[in-house]
């Protein structure tokens, strides 16, 4: 049977060039950043390395870089911290009702400490708009909060034009590249962001490692109390393999990114026009062309998602259905609810991410399967004989 | 996460379709997903002879409706009743903890559908 | 020139028995344990397994067990979780004066918030005493965070009496085990902790995970928000590759702590010993006995430790002066200021720590160049001719 | 982190010891971690003819000891008094940021043993 992963968006296989710069970590130069003798120097330098790359990756400085543990701590100490070391200039944060879990329960968890949280519509694709944010803002607000790309529909937000609205009110903004990173330029100065969240597990870089971009002199607090580690932002003993698999992964996305994301958009629209071609009442969510190169969300009518994940799961095609981080109960996603997408369509939405190691067979094969599939389930199906 | 048994029954299911002159009818939403199994029946001598699902639901809850069905046909409807979720979940060599809820579905449509059967008897 | 790494307490090598493991998951099974599909089942799996694991590695239930990125987290999160889900009991907590910055820093900030914190002293040996924690209860105290074992002198505190004290007193109790998890025997029943703190790269695992007993059914509140993952006690994409080292670090530990432990009492005390019969002026810090079995730290008297550190470095012995984790330029170790070594003495302390890699002929190096270093540094030194 | 040029003059530092005879002598504590250093000097003709040290310190501030008294040593006091630490430190090949401050103290000790030379010779 053929093997063929398509949720790049859960998570990515490490590079095999990212996973042996890595493994020369973990089998030598194991030493302690904080020391002093060699063993800490060689991997102190090492780390160092590393931050430059990421920097790089998206023009800050190295300064501004901090290594965490992935993407849900990144936007945690980015709220939090900003949230935090501004209190007295007010209490109010915008942010949209399609962010990510790490975004969204942070606010409400700072909502239970006194600050008062905006959670902007999005329209059918998936978009928030500038005159709602323009809008959304008083005199209280101190934090906005929008991500670059949309972990289930893959929907690019215009983060460089909030961004400047931001800027131009002497609001903070944090952006979520959790998505984005990796796959389409991200440049903290276009975005004219303070803080932005990336997660080395999205591309290529292996699970537990992360980073946080805080611009020079903002302000902002820490979230972690300890040993003084990065500069006293994130104490903690380092992860200098993930780190330095961090950097190389960076390095290696950028070296590429403008011929792999055409060749992704390819694939990606392969799939979406196949689809829409070969299987009736199906439905594209997300933005037509506002879009992550190598994101696909349909919604299959008559069709429970997870049944139709788990099909091609038998078939050897990895799929999801909403975001891999959602508890198993919540079926109907908030994202696709937010958008105005139907509870049933909602509910039949299947997300299928491409990455490095697929290919045109892949899709090939994803198409001469996929139509049969749909076909028996919605024959096995209680809502489809009404509509036959 | 799901047993052979469970794979076995939504990749075969068993007793799919809808019984066109069907004595009983029921279909039920899942309180906690909102997924959604019907069942009809045909019963001779208060003894399910046919029995048939379709459901909008999980694998789980399609396995279930296959293997819930197998269970009741041939019993009578006093024996039907008696089918738990827990019964269902066992047969298919159990559920992942989050994915009990869907057993549920199956049992609960047959229950509608017998309930329907009954009611349209009392009528007649 | 011989490499000696003696420098175990900052961090230790990955076993290699463990990298073996953890590298399957980095060129392979890159799943994301939330995944539906075969990917996200097998990673689950494996994490489940390390789970039990870990959970027997410290006597608890593997439902018990959170991962975390290390032991600064984990401090953190029982601390600060303790305190916020019990804030209406009370407002008082307890802890030494000699643990970590991890738990120090965390306690400094909590009085920030209003909570007021009670440092306990220790005697010369850096033990704190179970009577002084006593002394210290009062009805608003809600919290008792005492270390297991010192990362700088290496003493083992009563932390069974104190535990059971806690209890009968309905007081939560919290031990950081990171210096002795895997080492000597670490169980939950026994030290009756609700909350005990590891770090995977102090036994052998790599660094970037850890993991944080939280006691079924006591009073705690996540401070971290996102995705769910952890039975959303602590979320975000696991570290999959980490958790599976830290699980069979955790099984390589308990097969031979025993042996392991006598081998290194052995040489720890060949050390010891040996410095004490050839170098005159020098004196143990930290209890006699009483202490880890691989945790040397001796004050040479007219000795700046830096610069002795950096000698035995140039002969390739890595060692330490203090913890690896305080900044650089905080020259006389707070634990032992706080044990009452004079000023001169504390900032002349050497920690040498002994590790699975260490040899006999190491010692016998270690014993063959360190009293010409000392002496040559001794005869460098302002304060030496006085007493000469 | 140290350059070859600190590692050669901790291993080998030049001019370390005590003169017997000493015209000037200053010791001075580093304000910022409480190391010291002890200068001693012989003086002919306004030009230090000979310059010793002793520290008790981390490894740069006996690196910029030695690097400082071999600095001074024939210089005449005015131009010994503008040595900076900068100027060490760059002798050095640079020092970590974090131990700047080290370099201070060998500089500090020698402006002290140059007032005291002074003074006594003022005195006289
Ligand atoms: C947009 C977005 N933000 C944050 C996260 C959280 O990242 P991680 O799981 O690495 O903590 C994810 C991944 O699930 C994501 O897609
Ligand atoms: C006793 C103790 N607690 C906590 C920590 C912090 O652990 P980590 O650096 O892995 O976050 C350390 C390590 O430096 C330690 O020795
Ligand atoms: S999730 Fe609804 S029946 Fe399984
Ligand atoms: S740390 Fe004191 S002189 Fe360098």
């Amino acid at each position: 049977m053929r093997e063929v992963y398509f949720d790049h968006s859960a998570t990515t296989p490490v590079h095999p060039v990212v996973a042996e710069e890595m493994i020369r970590y973990i089998t030598g130069n194991f030493g302690n950043p904080s020391s002093m003798h060699s063993y800490g120097r060689t991997a102190r330098k090492a780390m160092e390395e590393a931050r430059e790359k990421v920097s790089l990756g998206v023009g800050a400085g190295p300064e501004e870089i901090v290594f965490t543990a992935g993407g849900t701590e990144s936007d945690n100490m980015a709220i939090k911290g900003a949230a935090y070391a501004n209190r007295n200039q007010g209490n109010h944060i915008i942010t949209s009702a399609v962010e990510h879990h790490a975004v969204l329960d942070t606010c409400k968890s700072l909502e239970k400490e006194g600050f008062s949280v905006t959670y902007l519509p999005v329209d059918r694709f998936g978009m928030v708009s500038l005159e709602s944010v323009a809008d959304a803002i008083n005199d209280k607000t101190i934090l906005i909060s929008i991500m670059h790309a949309n972990n289930e529909v893959g929907t690019i937000m215009p983060v460089p034009e909030i961004g400047r609205l931001a800027r131009e009110r002497g609001i903070l903004f944090h952006t979520d590249a959790v998505q984005s990173m990796g796959k389409i330029p991200v440049d903290v100065d276009e975005i004219q962001a303070d803080f932005l969240s990336v997660s080395g597990h999205k591309f290529y870089a292996p699970k537990g490692v992360g980073a946080l971009y805080i611009r020079q002199g903002a302000p902002w607090l820490p979230i972690r109390h300890g040993g003084g580690q990065e500069r006293n932002r994130r104490p903690g003993t380092e992860n200098v393999p993930g780190i330095v698999a961090l950097g190389k992964a960076v390095e290696l996305a950028l070296a590429d990114m403008k011929e792999e994301s055409s060749r992704l958009v390819r694939l990606r629209n392969m799939i979406i026009n196949g689809v829409m071609e070969k299987i009736p009442h199906t439905h594209l969510n997300g933005h037509p062309d506002k879009r992550m190169p190598n994101h696909v969300n349909l919604s299959f009518e008559f069709i429970e998602a997870e049944s139709l994940v788990l099909s091609l799961d038998l078939e050897g095609v990895a799929a999801s259905s909403g975001s891999a981080c959602s508890s198993g109960s919540e079926k109907s996603s908030y994202v696709l609810s937010a958008m105005g997408v139907p509870k049933e369509l909602a509910r039949s939405s299947l997300r299928l991410t491409l990455g490095r190691d697929n290919t045109e067979e892949d899709v090939d094969y994803l198409l001469e399967i996929l139509p049969a599939m749909v076909e028996r389930l919605r024959l096995m199906s209680s809502s489809y004989k009404d509509k036959h | 996460m799901y047993s052979e048994k469970v794979i076995d029954h939504f990749t075969n299911p068993r007793n799919v379709g809808e019984i066109a002159d069907a004595d009983g009818v029921g279909e039920v939403g899942n309180p906690i997903c909102g997924d959604t199994t019907k069942v009809s029946l045909k019963v001779e001598n208060n003894v399910i002879k046919d029995i048939k699902f379709k459901t909008f639901g999980c694998g789980a809850a399609i396995a279930s409706s296959s293997m819930l069905t197998e269970m009741a046909k041939g019993k009578t409807l006093e024996e039907a009743l008696k089918i738990t979720n827990e019964d269902v979940a066992n047969m298919l060599d159990g559920l992942p903890p989050q994915k009990m809820h869907c057993s549920n579905l199956a049992a609960d449509a047959m229950h509608a559908a017998i309930e329907n059967y009954k009611n349209k008897n009392a009528s007649s």
